[in-house]
């Protein structure tokens, strides 16, 4: 019976259990549903053997969408227990295992997740391409993603979840002072999804810079994909990073090394030093994108050019450098003296410089223009001024002297949240209503989206407005309680009622998904926005091939000029378009890695060789498989694109 | 047979077994630590070029630019780490 | 260097666009694995004299056979460079010598150092000792690691070779590997320089 | 257009809030260190506010002035693809501000890294701060007393907090008294504030460190020195003395009220040696008298089976 006692959760409550019931009750309806519909062989063919860009974006977004859900509901909790001073709707412990994965959830699975997806989808639509540049590594990206999320939510109901921080700071995450298994499915999660994102950031940035569209030279690019060129970069040399840092934090935990423990020289420390390594820039990995959106979004509802392009490039490439080497101050606090703390305090408030340059930009870019109040609009104007407080917080945490008070405060959560809600939640939303006519061929409902953007971003100030109040009062964070003497009962209800407010905007996000899925018009035509980008050049919705014909660039808005100024995009006649096979095997490498990564937490030594075994089957597989891809003939073209036409005039 | 052998990979070859003999003068002779460190950071980045260079064939294709700049951003990032490191966790107390 | 600015001299592992989009792929991965190793080193110097109650790097570092590996890696990553070049001349027996040559050094390589976890070990620095054997076991497992996959790999390469001849493929692909082989060389370096010679200095 | 007004309204609360009668902890400091850290936030604050209040008025102005329902169907937005002087303009001004800032960052640093300004002639009180899950012991050794969970100071010396963790990364916090320092199991922190005046201040630990991080607290009370004498030779009178086997129940993980004892455990249970181990060459001339090799020997026992009793309680703890 030993062997089963480890997969029990330690603290069992209630809650855990109707999850537990939920969890098993959905995956029998998905799998009951599939089979009644006959849908397996269309799941199998159409999505978990896919290797469209386009797809596996979608797939992207849909686990974005449900970790969002999942972050969101431990959000709530939270702000819940906190409320009211005293209060005991959860303990110590289920506090600390919701917000350790709340962060985990939101940064690595829902942040990453959505950008990525709208890296996907975007991207070579927007650069003219056919697809990635290794479309095959594109879905064993995903699916490490999506196996690396599915095993940290695991976490759940077996075995029990990592309650030391998002951050998992050494010692208190080491096994004497964390024995659950939690800790090792942060580790073994994130290093799965870690290794899915950075071959995402190779495929991307070789995509980026060798399939781009005839014309389109490296300054001509729309400024999302730039963006995503420079997020890519910084991915693939930040993610190394986290990669040693776990594979240590794993060893101290199930093999005894001594990187981060308190005797035989190991130094806590360090942990959160390589931490935060890869930790800054990935704030900046997060954020870049979502640059790029509101840029696109901003030049295309202010009908206007985006001013200052070039220095908009040159700013995000600084910030890529900056991003690292800015990363003690997250702990300026650990005693490393005067001169290094002014190093890094001067580093980190140099990234200021760049960020403010882009936010004038947008205001330039709005100056002249004819502001039309679309959602991703709104989305766009409520993250100026958001982001801007969010933004100067983070120049005051910079000064460390004045950290030592804001550090490990509520004034701290204040200033990331104020930053990463607007700076990309807000971004997602936008990207995600901006081109979902793309993606899925009609428009949500603007009205149910205005509403939806009201409670978002009115519930993001309610709600964290008031820990500014409450940090500089002395609350410290991850505080499960506190008396009623302090007085921070009052800033906390506000913060709940925020939550509240935001969890409103989130459920009419999926109300108005519902609704215009029913009843909105799929006749949208393929530009329903007038845009200046590329992506909108081809037909809704996007065929496998995605352009008939390569178009030929001329400027960053390439579009645009094609509209307005007579540029002629499609020159050439139809050829024969090469595209690449679907394939199973990415999928059942992951499945491969999830059974590694779950043995290897419980320390199942027999099956993770077994699935080591299967993960290099795999490599073997793909290494002799001699697969060229096919061809679409022109007469195939001819009939998807005449068929794509008459669906419109319909 | 003398074609599979170009003269330039076997000057190279020579070159980099010249650097690993000047890297030993550290364990054979007695100097500085600042001495050794700096004849140790000379012959290894040289060696390191060599082979990138040489071996590697990092400047022969169209996508010369972007490979040095990989190279480069990487050795950038890669040396501001240990040194931030080191900075952090070891210098910044004494 | 080879001057290719248009398809007929471009040898053979370049002659299709998705074998350069590999080969710049590659190159970018090198670029991760540079951090990789950075980060490795990063953390060995924080702990490198925060031995425990372990021995220090001078008390249980031995030349010879570290000398021996080098001289083996620097060996085989100059053969393979020959390999790499007799490819280009299209004389594929020769090719296919230098890389079976390449892979017996490198597996000698990986005796070598096999030899010499053991003798750690024997010292009293096992993985478990201190920080620093942590970090030094973990910072030379990395690259060993990396010596295997990288000889599993080129058995791979070499049959696929054998079976279909010197296509753009399979020329794409040791060339590729070839990147690979030439990297740890150059972070065993590294490695030679920072780690052995510095803790023996 | 609603939402800005909803976002200058809680600005504008939050900067009523700030000046308001009930001041912030932080904002009201009752110490040299936390002076300056008061100083430093509201210098930035009012610079921040500058730059929110220019960000806000022109986003308002040119949503205002040139929002589509306002314009002719015929309007053309022009092309303007950018402006040096604007462009040095918006990178100038923020370089600006940033040197202004680095240069009070600067300052501040060295600032609250050093005795406390007007006590430099001072003798520092040293207090060693040490964290176990989850409470504080305060050993004076220059009294030879050791408190838990409350710390007694006099206003008119600047203290020196030596701050050390039997267990996870804690973080000395008295936030009116100056801001957090990390206290870490293998090395010994240096904090240095000072009470400009009596009274009574909230303590705690700002750094999580599990399940009882929440009541990690300790209240701390400043008083003139005579009074402090007074306590002193009380606690001398009346406590306990502090053995190895009470101190080794007491770090046990659990919750303790307030506790006194004489003796410290410095003597039994000495602190880490000097910054990071075989690093401390600067700072051992500093802060040890003894020969280091030997004590970390026998420091490092101790904490190890501190450590193991820890372990085990943990367990059973958590049941």
């Amino acid at each position: 019976m030993d062997f089963f006692e480890r997969f029990l959760i330690p603290h069992p409550s209630p809650i855990i259990y109707a999850s537990m019931a939920a969890i098993v009750l959905t995956t029998i309806a998905i799998i009951v549903g599939l089979t009644y519909f006959k849908k397996w062989g269309y799941l199998w063919r159409e999505w978990l053997t896919t290797v469209d860009h386009k797809k596996i974006g979608i797939m992207y977004l849909i686990s974005a969408l449900l970790m969002l859900f999942r972050g969101g509901v431990d959000a709530i909790m939270m702000r819940a227990q906190t409320s009211m001073p005293e209060n005991t709707l959860l303990d110590a412990q289920h506090y600390n295992e919701i917000f350790s994965t709340h962060g985990v959830v939101m940064i690595f699975f829902m942040a990453m997740g959505f950008i990525i997806a709208l890296m996907n989808f975007v991207i070579p639509l927007q650069i003219g391409a056919r697809d990635v540049a290794y479309p095959r590594l594109n879905a064993v990206s995903f699916w490490l993603y999506f196996m690396g999320a599915m095993l940290f939510n695991l976490s759940f109901v077996i075995g029990g979840s990592p309650s030391s921080g998002w951050t998992s700071y050494f010692p208190l995450a080491g096994s004497e002072l964390s024995p659950s298994v939690g800790t090792n499915y942060y580790m073994l999660a994130l290093q799965i999804s870690g290794l899915g994102t950075l071959m995402t950031g190779i495929n991307f940035i070789v995509t980026i810079l060798k399939m781009r569209a005839p014309g389109m030279t490296l300054m001509k690019m729309p400024m999302f994909t730039w963006s995503g060129l420079i997020t890519n970069i910084i991915i693939v040399f930040a993610f190394p990073v986290l990669t040693v840092a776990l594979a240590m934090g794993t060893m101290d935990r199930l093999f005894g090394t001594n990187f981060f423990t308190t005797t035989d020289g190991g130094m806590d420390m360090l942990w959160a030093n390589l931490f935060w390594v890869w930790g800054h820039p990935e704030v900046y990995i997060l954020i870049l994108p979502a640059f790029g959106i509101y840029s696109e979004v901003i030049s295309t509802f202010a009908k206007r050019n985006l001013y200052g392009y070039n220095s908009m490039v040159a700013s995000m490439v600084v910030i890529s450098l900056l991003s690292f080497v800015v990363w003690v101050h997250h702990f300026f606090t650990m005693g490393q003296g005067a001169m290094v703390n002014s190093i890094f305090s001067i580093t980190t408030m140099a990234i200021a410089i760049p960020t403010g340059i882009k936010i004038f930009n947008w205001l330039l870019t709005l100056w002249k223009g004819k502001i039309v109040f679309t959602v991703p609009m709104l989305y766009s104007l409520a993250f100026i001024p958001i982001f801007t407080i969010g933004g100067v917080t983070g120049v005051m945490l910079g000064m460390s002297a004045a950290d030592y008070q804001y550090h490990n405060t509520m004034f701290l959560v204040a200033h990331f949240h104020l930053v990463i809600i607007p700076g990309v939640v807000f971004a997602m939303l936008a990207g995600l209503t901006y081109w979902w006519p793309k993606m899925f061929g009609f428009m949500l409902n603007e009205r149910i989206g205005k509403w939806a953007f009201s409670f978002i971003s009115i519930g993001t100030c309610v709600a964290f407005f008031p820990m500014f109040i409450s940090g500089l009062d002395g609350q410290a964070r991850r505080m499960y309680t506190y008396s009623e003497s302090t007085g921070f009962g009052i800033w906390n209800m506000i913060s709940f009622i925020g939550a509240i407010g935001l969890a409103i905007g989130f459920i009419l996000i999926v109300y108005n998904i519902y609704y215009s899925t029913r009843y909105a018009s799929r006749d949208v035509g393929d530009d329903p926005w007038d845009a200046r980008s590329l992506e909108w050049a081809t037909h809704n919705p996007v065929p496998e091939y995605n352009f008939a014909i390569t178009p030929h660039v001329n400027s960053s808005q390439a579009l645009w000029d094609s509209k307005k100024n007579g540029h002629t995009l499609f020159r050439d006649g139809l050829k024969e378009i090469h595209m690449p096979n679907n394939s199973g095997v990415p999928f059942v490498m992951s499945v491969f890695f999830f059974i590694f990564g779950f043995s290897f937490i419980f320390s199942m030594w027999i099956t993770v060789i077994a699935s080591l075994i299967g993960i290099f089957a795999c490599m073997l597989h793909r290494s002799f498989e001699n697969d060229h891809g096919h061809h679409i003939s022109v007469e195939e073209i001819k009939r998807t694109e005449s068929e794509v036409r008459g669906a419109k005039n319909e | 047979m003398k074609e599979l052998f170009p003269a330039k990979h076997v000057m190279g070859f020579i070159f980099s077994l010249v650097l690993t003999g000047v890297a030993l003068s550290v364990y054979f002779f007695d100097m500085s630590f600042f001495m050794g460190m700096t004849i140790l950071l000379v012959t290894a980045f040289a060696q390191a070029a060599l082979q990138l260079v040489l071996f590697m064939h990092a400047g022969e294709s169209e996508d010369k630019n972007t490979i040095y700049t990989s190279v480069y951003y990487g050795i950038i990032i890669a040396v501001i780490t240990v040194l931030g490191t080191m900075l952090a966790m070891i210098w910044g107390y004494v | 260097m080879l001057k290719m600015n248009n398809n007929n001299t471009q040898p053979l592992e370049y002659s299709t666009e998705q074998g350069r989009m590999n080969i710049l792929g590659f190159w970018i991965f090198i670029g991760a694995e540079i951090m990789l190793f950075g980060t490795l080193f990063a953390s060995y110097f924080t702990l490198e004299t925060r031995t425990g109650s372990g021995p220090a790097g001078a008390e249980i570092f031995e030349l010879p056979p570290v000398l021996a590996e080098t001289l083996l890696l620097l060996t085989s990553s100059f053969i393979i460079g020959l390999g790499i070049h007799a490819m280009r001349l299209g004389r594929k027996k020769a090719m296919m010598t230098f890389f079976i040559i390449t892979l017996i050094l490198g597996a000698a390589f990986l005796g070598f150092e096999i030899y010499e976890f053991i003798h750690y070990v024997h010292e009293g620095a096992s993985l478990q000792t201190s920080a620093f054997t942590s970090i030094l076991l973990t910072t030379l497992g990395t690259h060993g690691l990396h010596v295997t996959f990288g000889l599993a790999w080129g058995i791979v390469i070499l049959i696929q070779v054998i079976k279909r001849g010197l296509t753009p493929q399979t020329a794409n692909k040791s060339f590729i590997f070839s990147l690979y082989w030439h990297f740890l060389d150059v972070v065993w370096i590294f490695i030679f320089s920072f780690i052995y010679l510095k803790g023996m200095m | 257009m609603k939402m800005k007004w909803v976002m200058l309204a809680s600005l504008f609360t939050l900067l009523a809030v700030l000046t308001g009668c009930e001041p912030l902890l932080v904002l009201d400091p009752e110490g040299p260190q936390a002076q300056t850290q008061a100083n430093v936030i509201w210098i930035s604050i009012a610079i921040m506010s500058v730059i929110v209040i220019v960000v806000f008025a022109m986003l308002a102005y040119i949503l205002y002035k040139y929002r589509a329902s306002k314009q002719s169907d015929s309007y053309e937005p022009p092309y303007i693809k950018g402006n040096v002087i604007v462009e040095s303009l918006i990178v100038g001004i923020p370089v600006l501000i940033v040197i202004v800032l680095s240069v009070i960052s600067v300052q501040s640093n060295y600032k609250v890294e050093a005795t406390p300004e007007g006590y430099e002639n001072d003798e520092p009180l040293v207090v060693y701060a040490s964290s176990s899950d989850w409470k504080w012991h305060f050993s004076y050794p220059e009294q030879d007393i050791e408190t838990v969970n409350y710390l007694y100071v006099p206003t008119d010396r600047p203290l020196e907090f030596r701050l050390y963790s039997y267990g996870p990364i804690t973080s000395f916090w008295i936030p009116q008294l100056g801001g957090q320092k990390y206290a870490m199991s293998d090395m010994i922190t240096t904090l240095h504030l000072a009470a400009d005046n009596a009274g009574e201040f909230m303590g705690r630990n700002a750094n999580f460190s599990g399940e009882g991080f929440a009541e990690n607290t300790f209240s701390v009370e400043a008083m003139p020195q005579q009074e402090f004498n007074d306590w002193v030779k009380e606690v001398k009178q009346t406590a306990d003395p502090l053995t190895e086997d009470k101190f080794n129940e007491l770090l046990e993980p659990g919750h303790l009220g307030q506790l006194t004892f004489t003796g410290t455990h410095l003597e039994f249970n000495p602190p880490p040696q000097g910054h990071h181990e075989g690093h401390g060459a600067g700072s051992e001339g500093e802060h040890n008298d003894e020969s280091s090799s030997e004590h970390d020997a026998h420091g490092e026992h101790e904490s190890d089976s501190g450590h193991a009793d820890e372990t085990e309680e943990n367990t059973e703890h958590q049941h």
